[in-house]
Order: C-alpha cells, then sequence, then structure tokens
C-alpha cells in the first residue's frame, strides 16, 4: 500500500513516499519562501521521484510546525504522535526518542509497544538546535556538515559559557581573536549542546534503547558529546534518512487512521 | 597634527582621521575575521583617500570590541565615552546619545564638554540591536538598508511579539508564508525595534537635545519610530555620519591624549593636565 | 446609562466598569455569537456610543466565549460580580476611605470592618489581562521601562506599571504577606518605598502546626493592630462579624463547588476558573459571597441532572494544572472544552483543601485564630509558604481524588518556586496517581510570551498522542 | 608560605587541606548556605562550619535536570556541584529559606543526594520586629538544641561563648583589613581582600584569626597602590568568586570595599557577650539585627542609608551593583539604590551577570565604560 507523509519543521520541509513500511521516495527543502507553495513543490518531487502522481496514493498524513499549510487529508497529525510512530517504525525497541530539530528538541519516552507515555520539549530558546548550529557555523565559516564531523575530546574543547544562539557569534569571534583553534570552538559547541541535550533527557530518564532524530543527529560531533554526557549509547542508524522520521510516522498515522 | 580613530565593532569597521579640529577622512568596512585586521584595512583605507599612511599617524585611540588587540593604537578607550564625545563634538546641543550596535543598544548621557554622565545598555540579548534587524532583513530577503524604504508601502504594520531575535525569524518566516506583505512585515520590524530601544533610552531618562548614532541611525523608519513612541525630537549631527560617531570620539580622545602627552613633556608642570576639547 | 468617571486614578476600575455594563447589555440579547448580530463591525456601531472605546479593547474571543449557551449563565455571574466590585471599590474611594493594596492571599475582612477600602494589586493586572486584548502590557512595559526586571512576575508588573502611569487610585498603605516569592515581596517593597507610605506585613511560619498557628495568630493580630493605627479606629467586633460571615459562605460555596467537580461528567465549565480565583480576593465582601453562592448554584443544577460541560459524543478528558492557569486567554479553556473534550479540575491557585473550616464568630479572639488559620491554608500561600512536600502532595491528592488524566505542568516564567520543584512533582505524580504530565514555559498575564495559538499548538500535540 | 599568601591562595586552591586534615582526625563538617545561618553554634559543637559555594562551577547538566533556566544561575552552581558529589565530603548540611532559589534546593538534595542526608531548614522571618526575632530565636534554639543532641551531647554555654568570641575576633580583624583600605595608597587589591573574606567561609576560625593577623602585618607593610583610575565599592548578588573583582581592577580601578553577604555583611555585627548564660540569643541576635539583606522586607531606607555610609566611608568614587540574572531580590534592590544615589552624586552601575562569569567581553565595556565615567573628576 502507498502512502506519503509530510513534515513541515521550522527550518525544513520533509516529504516521504512509502509503500508497504518502506520509504520509496523523499524529498527534503530548506524553508525559504512561501510555504504554501514549497509545501506543494516538496510533495511533488516526492512523489515525481517515486515515479508517482499523486492521485495515485491515497493516504496522506502531514505534521509540524507548518502543518495547516499541508493541503492533503490527515494533516495535522501532531508532532510528538507522528515522531513516535515513525520511531517506533524505525526502531520497535525503541524507548526513548531524542529528536533533534531546527528549532527545538524533543525527547519522548514511548511504552513496550510504541505508544507515548510522556514527552518534553525544549524551552522557549533556540539554544541547542539546528538553527544555533547553524549560526554558529556561519560564525565559523564553516558548513554545518563540517562541524559535525568534528570530534574533539573534552579536555580539548574551548569553553563555551552562553548558551543563546545570538551571542554565541559573539563569543566564537572572540574565542577566535583570542587564537583559539577552530577544531576546539567546534568541539566546544558540540559538548555544550550534548550537555543541554543529555539534561532534557535525563529530565525524563534515559530508558535505552534510545533513538536519535532530526537533523542534528547527522552531527557525529554532537552525538558522540551526548553520549559521554549521558554515559549510555545511543542508537544512530536509522532505516532512513534522520529528518524524515515524523514524516513517515505522519504517513503511518494516517494510515492507522484510514484502517481503523 | 594627525590623529586616528578606529572603531571595531562586531558587524564593521570604522576610522576617522583628524587634523586639529578637521576631519580629513573617514571609512567603514564589514569586519573581518580578525579585529587587527579589520584595523588595519579601514584606518589605511581612510589614510589613502588623503594619500596618508599608517606612519603619519601621530596618536591613535581604538574602540569598540576589538579595542585591545589593535597593535598601531596607543591605548583604547570603551565605545560608550567614544559616542559619548563624539556626538557631541558634531553637535554641541546634545546631552543623550541612543547608540545602536551590531549587538549592542546603548544610551548614553553627557554633560556639555561630551563627557559620559551615565549610560545603559541591553543586557541579555540581542533584541533592538543590529542584529535583530540584520537577521529580520535576512529572513525578508531584502537589504538592512531596504527595510526603512519598504515599510513607507506599508498598510498596516503586524505586531512582532517575540522578544528573542531567533524566535522573532521564526515568527516573521511564517508571517511571509501566510502571505502578510512583507511591507507589513518590515514595518513591524521597525517598529519592533523603536519598542525595545525605546524600553532602555527610558531607564536613562531623556535630556533635552537626544541624537541617534550607530548603523541603524540611517534607517530613518526605526528613527522616526522611536520619536514617535518616545515623542522626542532628534537633532542633527550635521555633515557627520552617525555610523563613524565612535570612531570620531575615539580620535578625539586620541588628539586630547597626545595634549596631555605633550605637557607632560614639555615640563612637570605638577598638577594634572588640562582638559582642553575643543579648540 | 450610568455616568462613568474620568478620573485619571480610576482608569483601569472606570474600564472595568464600562465592560461590565457593556457585557450585561451584550447578554440581554438573544444571540450566541457576535456573528449573530452581523459580526463585530456590525455590533460596535449599533453600540450605545458610550461602550463603543471599551468594545475595540475587550478581548472578541472573550464576548463569543460568554455568548455560548452554556456559558451564559456563568457569564451573567462575572459579569454582575465585576460591576458589584467596582461599585463598591468606587463608593468607598468617595467617601474618602482609605486604601490598601494588598496581596491576594491575605483576608480582607479586617479591612472591611475598619472601612479601608481593599484593592487586591494582582486582580489589577488579571482581571485587565482577562477582558482586554493588549491586558496589562501597558503596565507591564511601563515597568519594566523603569530599569526593572523582565523575571518579575507580570500580577505584580502590570499593577505596578498601572500605578505608575498614575491610573490607579493614591494608596494609603500596602499590605503584603511574605510569601509566596521574593519577586512579590520586592515589588510591594518598591510600591511602598515608590508611593512614600507604609509597607505592613505579615510573616508566614515555614510549618503547619499549632505552634506555626500560634504564630499566625499574632501576626493577624499585629495587622489588625496596624490597620486600626491608619484607620484611626478601633476594630468593631459586629462589624467584623457581619463580614466573616460573609467570607464563611464563600469559603464554604468554593469548597462545595470543588466537590462536584469530582464528578464525572465534570458540570462545571473551565472558562471562569481563572475568575475565580481572581475573585477570591473578594472573599469577606457580599458580592463575593454572592459570586460563590450563585456559582454553585449554576455547577449544581448541571450535576443534578448528571450534564457534563464537553460536547456530545466527546470523551472528557481531566486535566488538573499543576501551577495555575493563564488568564489572558479565558477562552482557551471553553476550547479545550469544545475541541478535546478536556474539562478544568484544578490548580495551584484555587485549590482549598477541605480543612479550611470556617472562621469561628463567636467573638474577636475566635475570629483572628480563625482567620489566621485560613490565610495560611489560602491557594499558592499553603504551597510555597512550607516544604514542596505540601504542593507536591496536594496535586498527588488533586490527581487521585479529581479523577484527572493529565497534570499540565505549565510553568509561569517568573516563579522560581515553580521551576525548582517542576521535576519533583512530576516524578511524584507519575509514581503515585500513574499519569502523564505536560510541561512548557508560559507567562500567566503576557500573552506575548507564549501566545494563545501557541498554547493551542502545544495542546492540539498533546491531545494527538492520547 | 606566609600567612598573606596562605589566605589568599585558599579559595581558588583545588583542594582544600582543611578539609581533608579535619577529617582524618575524625572531624565533621556542616555546610552552611546563608548568611544567616548560625556558623557559632556548630562551631561550638565541634563541627566545621564550612560557608557554602559554588566556585569554578562552569556548567550546570545535572542541576538543569532539577532546575531551570528560570532559576539563577548560582542555586544552579551549588546544586551541580551537589549533584556532582564535590559536597559529599560534608556530614550535615544547614539550609535557611534565604531566597526561595537556595531554600527550594533543600528538596532536591534530599532527595537526590545521598552522601549528605543530614539535613536541616532553619527558617527566618522576612522583617525585622520582635515577634520575627521570637520566630528566629526559637529557630535558633530548636537547631541548636538538634547539633546538640546528634553531634555535642556535652555542649555548654562556656563552648558557645568562646565561640562567640573567635566568631567576633574575626569579625574585628576583618573590620581592621576593611578599615586599612579606606587609605589613600590602598595596600591591598580588592581581589585580594575578598579572597581572604571568602577564606573565612571554608576553614576553621581559629587558624584564620592566627593568619589573618599576621597577614594585616604585612599589608600594613604594602606600598599600596596608588596609580588606580577609581576606587570603587561592590554590592549586590552573593558573589564567592574573585574574577569578577579581578576584572574591574584589570581594568585600571581599585576596590575598596563591598556590601555583599559573602563580603562585609557577614563580618558587621558582634554578637554581643552572653548575659546569664544565654548566648543562643546573643548569636540569634547579632544576625538578626544585622544589616539586612534585600530579601528582607520594609527595610530599604536602611539598606540604603548602610550603602551610602559604607561608600563615603571608603571614599568611592562610584558603585558597581552586579546581580544575578534572575535574581528577584537583588535586581530590584540594585535598581532602586541607584534612583536614590544617582541624584546624591553617587554614580552606580547596574550589572547583570551570570554565576559563571560567561560573556566576558561585554561585561568588561560596561565596567570600563563606568570607570571611564567616574574616573576623570
Amino acid at each position: 500500500m502507498l502512502s506519503l507523509g509530510c513534515d513541515v519543521g521550522t527550518m525544513f520541509t520533509k516529504t516521504v513516499v512509502m509503500d508497504n513500511g518502506n520509504v520509496i521516495a523523499h524529498d527534503i527543502t530548506r524553508n525559504n519562501g512561501t510555504l504554501k507553495e514549497l509545501v506543494e513543490a516538496s510533495i511533488h518531487s516526492a512523489v515525481s521521484r517515486a515515479g508517482l502522481s499523486l492521485d495515485d496514493i491515497k493516504v496522506r498524513g502531514g505534521t509540524g510546525m507548518g502543518d495547516k499549510y499541508i493541503r492533503i487529508e490527515h494533516a495535522n497529525q501532531g508532532i510528538i504522535k507522528s515522531l513516535a510512530r515513525g520511531s517506533f517504525w524505525a526502531l520497535a525497541g525503541a524507548r526513548t526518542v531524542v529528536d533533534l530539530g531546527g528549532l527545538s528538541t524533543t525527547i519522548i519516552s514511548l511504552n513496550g509497544a510504541g505508544k507515548v507515555i510522556e514527552y518534553r520539549t525544549s524551552d522557549k530558546c533556540a539554544s541547542g538546535s539546528g538553527f544555533f548550529l547553524e549560526l554558529a557555523a556561519q560564525a565559523l565559516e564553516l558548513t554545518v556538515e563540517e562541524m559535525g564531523e568534528t570530534v574533539v575530546p573534552p579536555e580539548e574543547c574551548a569553553h563555551m559559557s552562553t548558551q543563546c544562539a545570538v551571542f554565541c557569534e559573539s563569543e566564537i569571534v572572540s574565542h577566535i581573536n583570542d587564537g583559539i583553534e577552530v577544531k576546539s570552538i567546534v568541539g566546544g559547541i558540540n559538548y555544550s549542546l550534548g550537555s543541554g541535550i543529555a539534561t532534557m533527557i535525563n529530565r525524563l530518564g534515559a530508558i535505552p534503547a534510545i533513538l536519535i532524530t532530526g537533523g542534528v543527529a547527522k552531527s557525529r560531533g554532537v552525538v558522540c558529546a551526548l553520549e559521554k554526557h549521558l554515559g549510555v549509547e545511543v542508537v544512530k542508524s536509522v532505516p532512513a534518512d534522520h529528518q524524515l522520521i515524523a514524516a513517515v510516522g505522519a504517513a503511518l498515522c494516517a494510515r492507522d487512521v484510514q484502517q481503523s | 597634527m594627525i590623529f586616528a580613530g578606529c572603531d571595531v565593532g562586531s558587524l564593521t569597521g570604522e576610522a576617522v582621521i583628524l587634523e586639529d579640529d578637521l576631519i580629513l577622512s573617514s571609512e567603514i568596512i564589514r569586519v573581518r575575521p580578525r579585529p587587527e585586521q579589520t584595523a588595519r584595512e579601514v584606518t589605511e583605507k581612510a589614510l589613502g583617500k588623503i594619500g596618508k599612511t599608517l606612519a603619519d599617524i601621530d596618536y591613535c585611540v581604538s574602540t569598540g570590541y576589538g579595542r585591545e588587540k589593535i597593535p598601531f593604537a596607543r591605548s583604547s578607550i570603551s565605545e560608550i565615552s567614544c559616542h559619548g564625545r563624539g556626538a557631541q563634538w558634531a553637535c554641541p546641543e546634545v546631552r543623550t546619545i541612543i547608540d545602536i550596535g551590531g549587538q549592542d543598544c546603548k544610551v548614553i548621557r553627557v554633560d556639555k564638554y561630551g563627557y559620559m554622565m551615565d549610560f545603559v545598555m541591553n543586557d541579555k540579548c540581542a533584541a533592538g540591536t543590529g542584529r535583530f534587524l540584520e537577521s529580520m532583513a535576512k529572513v525578508l530577503g531584502v537589504g538592512l538598508e531596504d527595510l526603512a524604504p519598504l515599510s513607507l508601502c506599508s498598510k498596516g504594520r503586524v505586531a512582532i511579539t517575540k522578544t528573542c531575535t531567533v524566535l522573532s525569524q521564526i515568527e516573521v518566516m511564517y508571517m511571509i508564508s501566510d502571505g502578510i506583505e512583507r511591507s507589513d512585515i518590515a514595518a513591524g520590524i521597525n517598529y519592533a525595534m523603536a519598542e525595545r530601544i525605546s524600553k532602555l533610552v527610558r531607564r536613562v531618562g531623556v535630556k533635552e537635545g537626544v541624537a541617534i548614532t550607530g548603523g541603524v541611525a540611517k534607517n530613518f523608519a526605526v528613527v522616526n519610530a522611536i520619536s514617535d513612541v518616545m515623542g522626542i525630537k532628534f537633532v542633527s549631527l550635521g555633515e557627520v555620519d552617525p555610523q563613524i560617531v565612535g570612531a570620531l570620539g575615539s580620535a578625539l580622545f586620541a588628539r586630547e591624549r597626545w595634549q596631555k602627552a605633550q605637557q607632560r613633556e614639555a615640563g612637570p608642570t605638577g598638577g594634572k593636565a588640562a582638559k582642553s576639547v575643543r579648540t | 446609562m450610568a455616568e462613568y468617571s474620568d478620573r485619571k486614578d480610576r482608569t483601569v476600575t472606570t474600564w472595568w466598569q464600562i465592560t461590565a455594563d457593556l457585557a450585561k447589555y451584550i447578554l440581554s440579547q438573544d444571540i450566541n455569537h457576535l456573528d449573530d448580530w452581523g459580526g463585530k463591525e456590525v455590533v460596535r456601531d449599533i453600540l450605545p456610543e458610550v461602550f463603543q472605546k471599551n468594545f475595540d479593547m475587550i478581548q472578541t474571543d472573550l464576548i463569543n466565549c460568554i455568548l455560548e449557551e452554556k456559558n451564559k449563565e456563568t457569564a451573567q455571574n462575572f459579569v454582575n460580580n465585576i460591576g458589584s466590585y467596582v461599585d463598591e471599590m468606587h463608593k468607598g474611594l468617595d467617601a474618602g476611605n482609605k486604601v490598601c493594596y494588598h496581596y491576594f492571599i491575605h483576608s480582607i475582612e479586617p479591612m472591611l470592618a475598619l472601612d479601608i477600602v481593599p484593592i487586591c494589586f494582582e486582580v489589577l493586572s488579571g482581571l485587565t489581562a482577562a477582558l482586554y486584548t493588549d491586558g496589562c502590557e501597558e503596565g507591564i512595559d511601563a515597568i519594566e521601562g523603569e530599569g526593572y526586571p523582565d523575571h518579575l512576575c507580570s500580577s505584580n508588573k502590570g499593577a505596578a506599571g498601572f500605578l505608575l502611569k498614575g491610573y490607579l487610585p493614591k494608596p494609603d498603605m500596602f499590605l503584603k504577606g511574605a510569601n509566596p516569592c521574593d519577586a512579590s515581596n520586592r515589588i510591594y517593597e518598591w510600591a511602598a518605598h515608590k508611593c512614600k507610605v507604609p509597607l505592613l506585613t505579615t510573616e508566614t511560619p515555614y510549618y503547619f502546626n499549632e505552634r506555626a498557628h500560634r504564630f499566625m495568630i499574632g501576626e493577624t493580630r499585629r495587622l489588625v493592630a496596624n490597620l486600626e493605627k491608619i484607620a484611626g479606629k478601633k476594630i468593631d467586633e459586629g462589624r467584623l462579624r457581619e463580614y466573616v460571615e460573609y467570607g464563611n459562605e464563600a469559603v464554604d460555596y468554593i469548597v462545595k463547588i470543588q466537590e462536584l467537580k469530582k464528578m464525572v461528567p465534570c458540570p462545571d465549565t473551565g472558562w471562569h476558573r481563572p475568575a475565580d480565583t481572581i475573585f477570591m480576593c473578594q472573599i469577606g465582601t457580599p458580592h463575593g459571597a454572592k459570586y460563590f453562592r450563585d456559582l454553585y448554584g449554576i455547577v449544581k443544577k448541571r450535576a443534578d441532572k448528571g450534564e457534563g460541560v464537553v460536547p456530545e459524543g466527546k470523551k472528557e478528558r481531566r486535566l488538573a494544572w499543576g501551577y495555575t492557569w493563564e488568564c489572558f486567554d479565558l477562552p482557551f479553556f471553553n476550547w479545550l472544552e469544545n475541541e478535546h473534550g478536556a474539562i478544568y479540575t484544578e490548580d495551584t491557585l484555587s485549590y482549598f483543601p477541605a480543612d479550611v473550616g470556617k472562621v469561628d464568630t463567636t467573638n474577636m479572639e475566635t475570629m483572628i485564630e480563625g482567620l489566621a488559620w485560613r490565610s495560611m491554608q489560602m491557594p499558592m500561600a499553603r504551597q510555597t509558604m512550607s516544604f514542596s512536600d505540601v504542593w507536591i502532595n496536594d496535586f498527588v491528592h488533586i490527581c487521585k481524588a479529581f479523577k484527572v488524566d493529565a497534570l499540565i505542568l505549565g510553568g509561569h516564567m517568573a516563579c522560581k518556586h515553580y521551576w525548582a520543584l517542576n521535576k519533583l512533582m512530576s516524578d511524584k505524580v507519575k509514581e503515585k496517581a500513574g499519569i502523564p504530565t505536560l510541561r512548557f514555559e508560559f507567562d500567566m498575564m503576557d500573552k506575548r510570551f507564549t501566545s494563545p495559538a501557541e498554547l493551542k499548538r502545544i495542546m492540539n500535540d498533546f491531545f494527538a498522542t492520547f | 608560605m606566609t600567612a598573606l599568601e596562605e589566605l589568599k591562595s585558599l579559595p581558588e586552591r583545588d583542594k582544600n587541606p582543611y578539609i581533608a586534615k579535619w577529617k582524618e582526625t575524625g572531624g565533621r563538617i556542616v555546610g552552611y548556605t546563608c548568611h544567616y545561618a548560625p556558623a557559632e553554634i556548630i562551631h561550638a559543637a565541634g563541627i566545621f562550619p564550612y560557608r557554602m559555594e559554588a566556585r569554578g562551577c562552569s556548567e550546570t547538566g545535572l542541576a538543569d535536570v532539577y532546575y531551570h533556566r528560570f532559576n539563577c544561575t548560582y542555586s544552579r552552581c551549588l546544586l551541580q556541584e551537589g549533584l556532582s558529589g564535590k559536597y559529599d565530603f560534608l556530614d550535615g548540611l544547614c539550609f535557611l529559606n534565604g531566597c526561595e532559589q537556595i531554600r527550594r534546593m533543600y528538596e532536591v538534595w534530599d532527595k537526590h543526594i545521598s552522601a549528605t542526608d543530614y539535613q536541616y531548614m532553619v527558617t527566618l522571618p522576612h522583617s525585622i520586629y520582635d515577634a520575627g526575632f521570637e520566630w528566629y530565636l526559637d529557630e535558633i534554639m530548636r537547631f541548636s538544641e538538634k547539633i546538640r543532641s546528634d553531634f555535642a551531647p556535652r555542649l555548654t554555654a562556656e563552648d558557645l561563648a568562646r565561640s562567640i568570641d573567635i566568631y567576633n575576633e574575626s569579625k574585628r580583624l576583618v573590620a581592621d583589613l576593611y578599615e586599612l583600605r579606606k587609605a589613600d595608597k590602598v595596600p591591598i587589591k580588592g581581589s585580594d581582600a575578598l579572597r581572604i573574606v571568602l577564606a573565612a567561609g571554608i576553614m576553621r576560625r581559629e587558624r584564620f584569626n592566627t593568619l589573618l593577623k599576621d597577614a594585616l602585618n604585612e599589608i600594613r607593610k604594602a606600598d599600596g597602590i596608588s596609580d588606580y583610575k577609581a576606587r570603587v565599592m561592590v554590592g549586590g548578588s552573593e558573589l564567592d568568586n574573585p574574577q569578577l573583582f579581578e576584572m574591574i581592577e584589570d581594568l585600571g580601578a581599585v576596590i575598596v570595599t563591598d556590601t555583599l553577604c559573602s563580603g562585609s555583611r557577614s563580618f558587621q555585627d558582634l554578637a554581643a557577650t552572653p548575659k546569664n548564660g544565654n548566648a543562643v540569643e546573643a548569636i540569634a541576635r547579632s544576625y538578626y539585627f544585622s544589616n539586612p539583606c534585600p530579601r528582607m522586607m520594609g527595610h530599604f531606607e536602611q539598606r540604603l542609608a548602610y550603602t551610602e555610609k559604607i561608600a563615603k566611608e571608603a571614599n568611592v568614587d562610584g558603585i558597581i551593583l552586579q546581580k544575578i540574572v534572575f535574581c528577584d531580590n537583588h535586581a530590584v534592590d540594585s535598581t532602586m539604590l541607584a534612583d536614590e544615589l544617582e541624584p546624591k552624586g553617587i554614580p552606580v552601575l547596574n550589572l547583570d551577570r551570570d554565576h559563571m562569569l560567561s560573556d566576558t567581553g561585554r561585561l568588561r565595556t560596561r565596567i570600563e565604560a563606568f570607570i571611564e565615567r567616574i574616573s576623570r573628576r
């Protein structure tokens, strides 16, 4: 059975096309310009990559901050529900989901059947988000990917004292001025991000298996730092791009709704 | 005598070259990765305009974030004192200066000699700073300098409620997606900026003769909005570019310090060096 | 049509007065939504001129919310009470009586008996935030503009700003109990200093035992003596008894309403819950007693019929609010009922433990003792006075007794207490009551922090997981 | 190492040797969190009273599981130190309801830090008046009974009187230190003076007194600093790290006095020599009626007068009132103080900071500008 899921986040719009529980095509588009059109374009491109037309897909679900821009049935599946559903699809044994998104971090605790027990979303602050990483990368004149590939032992990390995304920039600049190596600064940023995420997980309890999703999950540096702070390993590989999990969840939720 | 003032901020660097009481030349550039690089480049550019080099400078004072890292500056002074001094030189009636920099907004009160009496700065975040406007312009997809003209076409400004610069960016992103006119958003941004700044200004208490300096002073929409919100009129700085006021102030301090040094060399007069400001 | 004062120092209370009359007028029409009358613009034009400006200030959603059939009766009660509250206050001001701005946890009976006009400082912020689109933001901005930090509580900031702007009657004294928090203590300190009037204080002991009660009795006596000194007369036992009896009646009904809310389905609507708290500052007045008496009647009627308040076919979900409500968007609670079938059981600011009991009116001594005990049990005073176990255990109890499905841990930005025990509370509730909790940040009286739209999104996401 | 060096270096040393030495001999250590805690009673019971601090704490990841970004960074750092085991050496803890951020830590400590399960709460009223004093006295009596029954059954009135003498001696010596700093040629940097005062909280006072006596002699002989740009007083929130003082002095000012609870305020009021053996009352009185913390209600005038007096006595050019963000008490108090002092011609800088002193570039600009403002006359 074919299904489609679309997740309009704060920074990216993600669409997946699924066939019998497998992702057969996807699209990730940065949110630039008018979301209504952008979402349509994203859905269109995913569908055409699958070699299909939208009419072929009867099951369609949407989720995310901008779900109101998704002009399909079942467009508002709720981000928590979608993430939980997608994570259970990605790893049936997942008990803790850590979604590292563009503007917020979400921790979900699941029971053995994949049902949400409780969850926490990050506070109203961009610290530790994908957005934060982008600002930091800009200040360092690196790409987010380059930052993600930098893994530095804690003792070599520069100390980052501010968690504010805006002031982080000025701290980076002053570190550069003080002649601190870019590598240690990146390490310091990853280290403090990892610490913040670990704290959030500990508020709910770090019950394994811990699955990480979302764009920031692709940053090896952040994930390594997170594991160090948490003292537990997290599950890093999933059967689809980390960023797509909520979109997959939306597709599956829509299927659940339609089947019931 | 040639005096130089050099202001290395978080977004731009400025230099002013002064001969006695006359501005010979000035320059503004975008910051380079290192403050000394910014300082050298901007000062050399300013000197180049009048066919001079760093060697011709008799005394240079640096200011701004990178002030302590400028090798050719003989001493450094905080940008707060410099803005006060520079603005008061440009317009002697000035008693309050609102300086809106890249990541700071300061309100400075000065006495009739241009000496700083009191100041406040935004403390916690970048709301109400140049950085705020810049990020907003980026989201709107326009240049920083286009925000003001764009807002003129507004038919009804929107309210930007978030204080945090990052969260405001998201708010604006969704406004654009909702199809709200960019001009209305631009007007909202300018107004939000003005409101945040006004909060700070109230803390110092507005005196007569308010001037506005820094890059944002060139955004007439923000300036008008502050006038509106606070019910005040700004005095003009004449021909002085509001963005170079900090550098101008540091050049003036350079002159003062040079004079003091001269007096010391001239012989032990006892007592303190005279505080001559304007000749 | 009534004459309204145009005195600047009655700006806020006159807003309320006009709003009350305006709401009575609208409620008397046979409509359930402003659209039934042709929409907001049309309605504005057919309103008497004296109402138009005020109509522009009021939240449109609030008008539509109170026009809903299930809310009409409670709305009538709500606006009647605002009307009498302001009338009484203005009468006292006109008579030249002394004015006391007091914190919401205080018993006002002694003030009433001494002809002092009690004005609850926090109500000035709260009710204004509840009624108007711009809430108490003007006040908040005014006080922050003076250099006072934004991390103070908006319930104090709003009123303090109004005071600064000259929108409120001149105070003769401020009264502040030492609890719940430093932030409120400091604002009262500032206000008394600014207005150059005395700051009366009462201490709250840390414990709930005989020793603490004895101490509290001493504090109440001290307070009465201080009030007497400023009022320039001795308190009359008969008059005090009269007000204490009104107070007893109000508390009695509050506890009774609370009991009814344990029923499934819940017979009480949620939109007026913040207002109930706001009106608790009227405990001791005739109109305060009337408000809770009439509210009890409305709820009881529904309870007797076994009716609930969620739309037909919706499953009732029972929420408790571990901190308290927001009041910048009362229709939000109505939306929760209609959209998610979520009803409002209890929160920190309205929960009375059943053992508050009545104040014994036998004589002066017994009344002082009773008032002392009650002031230790007032919502929020009770929870913040002692070790956090009191607060946490109250919620374990609430979650069980009210058959709560989920505890909302929406934390008020300024409340350092709450953020410090948030995790302890969620752990304990999960352990003892086995229900999930939802945590987020908001400011209870400033919608700019977390907007109504954001609140709804948070709730949508939450209920999607059920 | 001279006595002065010993005192100066103690607060920032990785390991406090006095703790280890005391522990070796089987001594007990009880920590306290607030200026209003009756340290003399702990001392008299033969216990080492340890003023808790969170110096050097640079992250709050463990604490933030329980606390939140709207709690002040001092409370979060202190909790972090507890959770990370730094205070495992304590045998007990005396909490006070000083401010709610510290007060609420009681329960988190109780439930999640098992190493110190001996905890006590002393409660302090929020205004200074007779009935309030009786409550506080009662609390202190109960505390001393508890200490007696649990740790020192033979605790006598003489023990208490002796401890009062020792603590009074510290206060006199610290007063001497502050007196010396009033001179035109300031004989010791403010940051070093702060280090000495901080050392008093983390060692037994007998030793402290001996060292300070010697150190004062060294200080008296010093040339003194005279090339400073301005004389500054520091007030505001709890400050247990000399770093901020260092920064201010690096920028050319010299700090000559303070109104900090971690500084001079803890050494202001001598406890009276007990009459009729009621030593506990003498102790309670000295704390309760001391110059109030801004958490006390209705005593702003007194704090204002005190601030002004201290500033004038030390002939300062300006006052820096630093506050930790989210500290409600000092945030309001400092703003009120500035509103009163500025018109009297005393310049005031209100400075927001975090406990762990982040964002130093912006702080420096503020401080430097303030020094430029006050230094020219």
